[in-house]
C-alpha cells in the first residue's frame, strides 16, 4: 500500500458505522499501518444517514480534511444504496462493500457503477439476524472487509470487535465471532 | 520496560489521558460540543479512582472558569476545557485569570461561534481571546495535543511565566479523529510535570493576601506591565521545556513549524489541522519543481514574530490562511503576519485568505490553487475566500 | 447555641481592619466584622464585586487580615466553590494541615440578581461554605439603582419616583425562601442592629457542615436617605415593623428568632427614610401603597409563623 | 509592603498584602468628632460593636477610653447608640488649633507580610 487508502462508510445513526470504522482503524494500526477514523457529525439523531471515514497508509497521514474521493465505500444499510449517494466522488475503480440480500448484478446496476468498479455483497443483516437475533450488520461487514485487507488475519478483526464489547456475555461474543467469519465467507463479488 | 506506548485515541481523549497522568488537583468544567468528551472522560477517571483530583460539575462555563480561578488562586493545580459559546461565556473571567497569574491549563477545542449554530471547527471562539493575556498554542494533531498539555503545565507554572494556557485543537477534525498517539508512562509524566509551588496561595492563612484588588489609574498600568513580562518570557522558557520533553519523546515543536520553507519561493502560513494537507501539497509541488513551503504557526500568543519574519524573509510570495474573520478588519493571523513582516527591509507580497469557517474543509486542490495564484503573481488587495459558494462577477 | 459574651469578642483580632474606604456610617463593614467575629478557626473570604469589595481592597492596600479574593460580580458562589474544593483536595493530600472555613459575601445585586445562578449552583453542589448577603436593597456601588431586593415604591435611580411613577413598581424577591428551597442545612435572616443574633447565626452557619446562607439587612445611608448615625435604629425599626423578620431554617425547621412585643407599622418604617418621601408628599400622597406594603408584610409574617409551626 | 514605585516592584497576581490598609488614614474624612466622657461609660460596648470603622479604643478593662482618630470618619453612630450619653459629636473645626497628628494608632502592618 504505497498510497493512502481512503474509506467512506454510509450508515444510519446508532447502527454502529462509526464504531466499525474505529475497529477497522484499530486492526490496521495493530498491523503497523498509519490510520485515521473520523465520523461526520451533525445534529441528526438515531436513524439519520451518517458518514464515517478511514484513511490507511504505510506512511504518516497528514491531511485531515474529509474524504472526497474514497477508494473503498461501505454501505452498512441496504436502504442507502440510492438514498445516500455512495458513488459520490468515488474513483471509477472503487471497491464497494454493500450489505444487501439482492442479486449482485441488480445491485451493480442500482449503484450505477462501471465494470471497473468492484462490488462485494454480503447479506450482513441476514447473518446477524440468524447469529444474534438482531440486525447489527457491523460484524459481518468487518468480516467482508477482511477479504480486502488481506494482510490482516480475520482473527484480528474478531479480537478487536469483541474487545469493544467485552462486558457482554461470552455467548454474545461467540455469536459475533461467527458473524464476522460468516461475513468473510459469504461475501461475494458481484 | 519501555516508557512509551502507542495507542489509538482522539484529540479529546489524548487531552483527557494527559490530564489523568498529570492528575491535577481540581477540574471544574461544563459540557459543550465538541470538547464534552474531555470533562466526561475525566469525570470517569475520578469516579473510578484513577486520579486524586476533585471534579466540580458546575452549572455553567462562567462558573467553570470562576471556580478554576478560585482553585488556582488557592494554590491548586487546575485544568478545564471548553469550546465556542462556552469560551465566549467565560470571556469576562479570562483576563482576570491572567491577571491573577493563575496557571490554568485549558483544553480549547475550536468551534465556530453562532449564529447560525454550527458545531464544527473554526477559530472564531479562541481568536477573540487573543488579548485576554493567555498563552495560545494551536495543535495540528492528537499527538501534538498530548505533548502540548504536558508542556503547558510546566510553562504556565514557571515562575518566570505564571500565565494560563489555552491548548487549542480543531473541533471534530482533531478532537474526534481516531488515530495513533504515543503516550509516555505515568511515571515519566509525573516526573516531568512535578508539583505546583504557588507563590501566594490564598489558603495560606498565616500570610494572608488579597486577590483581585481595586485600583484606579494609580497602579493599573504597572500591574498590567508586570503581567506582560510573564508573556514576554514565554518563548525562551518554552524552548527549555520543549528540549527537556524532547529527551523523553524525541519530538520538539517549534513556535513556528518550518516545513521546507528555508529555500522556498512561496509560502503558505496556516495554523492547526489544516497544515497537514498544505504540507502534502508542498511535497507534490516540490516534486514538480516548484519551491513551495509552509509555515505552521503554533504559538499565536505570544506571537513568534521574529521567528516568523526570519522564515518569510526574501520570499517571492506569502499566502496567509485564516480560519476566522475579523469582520471589518484584517483576519487575526494575516494581521499578525503582516505586522511581523513589516520589520523586513524588503517587502514580501502577502495574500490574505479566509477558509474553513464553520467546519468547511481545506482540500489539497484548494492549497494548490493558493500556490498557483502566487506563482502567477496574482495578488489582490482584497481578502480571498477558499471554498466559498460565490457568484462570479 | 452558647451565649455570646461581648467582652470576649473584644479580645479577638478583627478580620477586617480599619483603613477601609466605606462611607461613614455604612452598615456593611459592621455586618461583615460582626459576622466574622463568631468564627473560631481561620477563614478565607471571597467577595462579589460591590461597595465592600472595592472599598476594602484599594491597591496596594487591603483591609483584610484574612485571605481575600474577588473575581467578578456574578461569581462569588463559583469562586468559593473552587477555593473550597482546592482546600479539600490539598487537605486530603496532606498539603494543608489546619481546618479552614470559607465565607463568601455579596451585596443584594451580586446575590439576588447577577450572582443568583452561581450561588444556586454552589448550594446545589453542597460546598462547605457560608454565603452572607449584605442586603442594602439596591445597587449602591453604581449609585443607588434598583435591584430585585428593592422594596415596592422605593425611589431608586433606575426606578425613580416621578410624575408618572411611584418608584419601584414591583415587590422585592424573597431570596431567603428561594435559598431555603435548595434544602441546604442552614438558612437565616438577620439584621445588624442585634449583633448577638447576627454573630450567633453566622457562627451556626459556619459550623454547620455543607452550604449555609445568611441574609443580613444592612442600611445604606445614602440610598435609604437616613443619617449616617442611624443604621442600627433603622434596622431595629425594620424588624419591629415586621418588614424584615429575623428567623432561621435549620435542617428544614423554621424558627422565629425575635417577635416584636409592640410591633411598629410599616408606615413608621417607610416614613423614617427619604427614599419613600414621595409617598407622603402633600397633595400627591400614595397612602394606598403604604397600605399595600403593610398588607404584604402582614401576609408574609402570617406565612412565616405558619412555617414556624405557630 | 511599601508602595511600589515601578512596575517591576508590583507583586504578581494583583496581590495586596493582608491588613496593609492599616496605613490608610481615613480619619482625614472626618468633619465631626466624637468625644468620650469616660466617667459616663457603662462598658456596654454597643459603640464598639456598631462602629463601622472599628475606631472605638478600649482600655484593658474593656472600658471605652477614647476614639482612634487616625481612622474615625465621624459618622456619629457611637454617640447615637450610647445608652449613657457618654459620647458627643463636635464639629471638627473646633479642633483646628490642634496639630494634625499622624494619628494615635497608625496601625502596624502585620509582621507576616512578606
Amino acid at each position: 500500500m504505497n498510497k493512502t487508502v481512503e474509506v467512506r462508510w454510509h450508515g444510519r445513526g446508532g447502527q454502529g458505522a462509526k464504531s466499525a470504522s474505529a475497529v477497522l482503524a484499530e486492526v490496521l494500526f495493530e498491523e503497523g499501518k498509519y490510520v485515521q477514523a473520523f465520523p461526520e457529525y451533525g445534529a441528526e439523531r438515531q436513524g439519520a444517514p451518517i458518514r464515517a471515514y478511514n484513511r490507511v497508509s504505510d506512511a504518516p497521514i497528514r491531511r485531515r480534511c474529509g474524504v472526497q474521493n474514497p477508494n473503498i465505500v461501505v454501505v452498512v444499510d441496504p436502504t442507502m444504496v440510492e438514498s445516500a449517494n455512495p458513488t459520490e466522488g468515488s474513483a471509477e475503480d472503487a471497491l464497494y462493500i454493500v450489505n444487501s440480500g439482492e442479486n449482485a448484478k441488480k445491485l451493480r446496476s442500482r449503484l450505477g457503477v462501471t465494470s471497473k468498479a468492484r462490488v462485494l455483497v454480503v447479506n450482513a443483516t441476514k447473518i446477524t439476524l440468524e447469529e444474534l437475533g438482531q440486525n447489527r450488520p457491523n460484524a459481518p461487514i468487518l468480516g467482508a472487509l477482511s477479504n480486502v485487507f488481506t494482510e490482516v488475519p480475520v482473527e484480528a478483526f474478531v479480537n478487536h470487535f469483541t474487545n469493544k464489547m467485552k462486558t457482554l456475555p461470552a455467548k454474545t461474543l461467540e455469536a459475533n465471532r461467527r458473524a464476522i467469519l460468516r461475513g468473510r465467507d459469504e461475501a461475494v463479488f458481484a | 520496560m519501555s516508557n512509551k506506548i502507542k495507542v489509538m485515541t482522539s484529540g479529546n481523549l489524548a487531552f483527557a489521558e494527559a490530564m489523568r497522568q498529570i492528575d491535577p488537583d481540581v477540574v471544574a468544567a461544563y459540557p459543550i460540543t465538541p470538547s464534552t468528551e474531555i470533562p466526561m472522560k475525566f469525570a470517569d477517571f475520578v469516579a473510578n479512582g484513577r486520579v486524586t483530583s476533585e471534579y466540580i460539575a458546575v452549572e455553567s462555563e462562567h462558573s467553570a472558569i470562576s471556580a478554576c480561578v478560585g482553585a488556582s488562586a488557592a494554590g491548586a493545580r487546575v485544568m478545564t476545557a471548553s469550546s465556542a459559546n462556552g469560551v465566549a461565556l467565560m470571556h469576562e473571567i479570562f483576563p482576570i485569570a491572567a491577571s491573577f497569574r493563575a496557571p490554568i491549563v485549558f483544553g480549547l477545542v475550536n468551534r465556530s461561534l453562532g449564529a447560525p449554530v454550527n458545531i464544527h471547527c473554526d477559530h472564531s471562539d479562541s481568536m477573540p481571546e487573543r488579548d485576554s493575556g493567555w498563552i495560545q498554542i494551536y495543535c495540528e494533531d492528537a499527538q501534538e495535543v498530548y505533548d502540548s498539555v504536558l508542556l503547558a503545565v510546566r510553562l504556565a507554572e514557571d515562575p518566570r511565566v505564571l500565565t494560563p494556557v489555552f491548548v487549542c485543537q480543531d473541533g471534530f477534525i482533531t478532537s474526534h479523529c481516531y488515530e495513533a498517539v504515543e503516550l509516555l508512562s505515568d511515571e515519566t509524566v509525573k516526573n516531568f510535570v512535578g508539583e505546583r509551588t504557588p507563590q501566594y496561595p490564598l489558603l495560606d492563612t498565616d500570610a494572608p493576601v488579597s486577590y483581585g484588588s481595586f485600583t484606579m489609574s494609580e497602579y493599573y498600568f504597572e500591574i498590567k506591565r508586570n503581567q506582560m513580562e510573564g508573556m514576554n518570557n514565554v518563548l525562551s522558557v518554552y524552548a527549555e521545556l520543549a528540549a527537556e520533553l524532547e529527551r523523553e519523546t524525541g519530538r520538539n515543536y517549534r513556535p513556528v513549524e518550518n516545513y521546507r520553507a528555508d529555500d522556498a519561493d512561496y509560502l503558505i502560513v496556516v495554523m492547526s489541522s489544516a497544515a497537514g494537507v498544505v504540507k502534502d501539497v508542498v511535497d507534490e509541488l516540490r516534486e514538480e519543481g516548484v519551491k513551495a513551503g509552509a509555515l505552521r504557526v503554533r504559538f499565536f500568543r505570544p506571537f513568534p514574530r521574529e521567528e516568523l519574519a526570519s522564515l518569510a524573509k526574501g520570499k517571492r510570495g506569502v499566502a496567509v490562511l485564516d480560519r476566522s474573520a475579523s469582520i471589518g478588519g484584517t483576519a487575526p493571523l494575516s494581521s499578525e503576519v503582516k505586522s511581523a513582516l513589516y520589520a523586513l527591509d524588503m517587502r514580501v507580497p502577502v495574500q490574505e485568505y479566509i477558509f474553513g469557517l464553520g467546519g468547511r474543509d481545506l482540500y489539497a486542490k484548494d492549497a494548490r490553487a493558493v500556490f498557483e495564484k502566487m506563482i502567477a503573481g496574482d495578488y489582490s488587495e482584497e481578502v480571498r475566500f477558499i471554498g466559498l459558494l460565490e457568484k462570479d462577477d | 447555641m452558647s451565649a455570646l459574651n461581648i467582652k470576649d469578642l473584644t479580645k479577638k483580632e478583627n478580620p477586617l481592619t480599619q483603613g477601609h474606604r466605606m462611607c461613614p456610617g455604612c452598615g456593611a463593614p459592621t455586618a461583615i466584622r460582626q459576622a466574622l467575629m463568631g468564627v473560631g478557626c481561620p477563614v478565607v473570604v471571597v467577595g462579589a464585586t460591590g461597595c465592600m469589595e472595592v472599598s476594602t481592597t484599594v491597591y496596594p492596600y487591603s483591609a483584610w487580615r484574612v485571605p481575600f479574593m474577588h473575581i467578578a460580580f456574578e461569581n462569588a458562589g463559583a469562586g468559593i466553590s473552587g477555593v473550597e474544593t482546592a482546600y479539600r483536595v490539598l487537605r486530603r493530600k496532606g498539603k494543608i494541615g489546619k481546618e479552614i472555613k470559607f465565607i463568601a459575601f455579596g451585596g443584594d445585586g451580586g446575590t439576588y440578581d447577577i450572582g443568583l445562578q452561581s450561588l444556586s449552583g454552589a448550594l446545589e453542589r453542597w460546598h462547605d461554605f457560608t454565603y452572607i448577603c449584605y442586603n442594602n436593597q439596591g445597587y449602591m456601588n453604581t449609585g443607588a439603582q434598583r435591584s430585585s431586593a428593592t422594596p415596592l415604591a422605593a425611589n431608586a435611580t433606575t426606578s425613580p419616583a416621578g410624575s408618572a411613577s411611584f418608584g419601584k413598581l414591583q415587590r422585592a424577591k424573597d431570596l431567603t425562601e428561594i435559598v431555603a428551597a435548595h434544602n441546604i442545612p442552614y438558612v437565616a435572616q438577620t439584621s445588624l442592629h442585634n449583633p448577638f443574633d447576627l454573630i450567633a447565626k453566622v457562627k451556626s452557619a459556619v459550623e454547620t457542615p455543607g452550604p449555609a446562607f445568611v441574609n443580613v439587612l444592612v442600611p445604606c445611608p445614602l440610598f435609604w436617605k437616613i443619617d449616617a448615625s442611624e443604621q442600627a435604629d433603622i434596622c431595629k425599626l425594620a424588624v419591629d415593623s415586621k418588614f424584615w423578620p429575623v428567623y432561621e431554617v435549620a435542617d428544614g425547621k423554621y424558627s422565629l428568632s425575635y417577635e416584636p412585643k409592640r410591633p411598629r407599622t410599616i408606615e413608621e418604617f417607610l416614613r423614617a427614610q427619604g427614599r419613600y418621601s414621595h409617598l407622603f408628599k402633600k397633595g400627591s400622597e400614595r397612602l394606598d401603597l403604604v397600605e399595600e406594603a403593610q398588607r404584604d408584610a402582614d401576609e408574609s409574617w402570617a406565612k412565616l409563623l405558619e412555617k414556624c409551626g405557630r | 509592603m511599601s508602595k511600589p514605585q515601578s512596575w517591576q516592584e508590583v507583586p504578581p497576581g494583583t496581590v495586596a498584602f493582608g491588613a496593609s490598609a492599616l496605613k490608610v488614614q481615613t480619619g482625614l474624612w472626618r468633619s465631626s468628632r466624637p468625644v468620650v466622657d469616660a466617667a459616663k461609660c457603662v462598658s456596654c460596648l454597643k459603640c464598639w460593636i456598631q462602629c463601622p470603622d472599628d475606631s472605638i479604643a478600649l482600655g484593658s478593662g474593656g472600658k471605652v477610653e477614647g476614639i482612634n482618630l487616625f481612622f474615625c470618619k465621624g459618622c456619629g453612630l457611637c454617640a447615637k447608640v450610647c445608652p449613657a450619653g457618654a459620647i458627643s459629636m463636635h464639629p471638627e473645626s473646633g479642633f483646628a488649633h490642634e496639630e494634625q497628628k499622624g494619628g494615635e494608632h497608625p496601625g502596624e502592618v502585620g509582621a507576616h507580610v512578606k
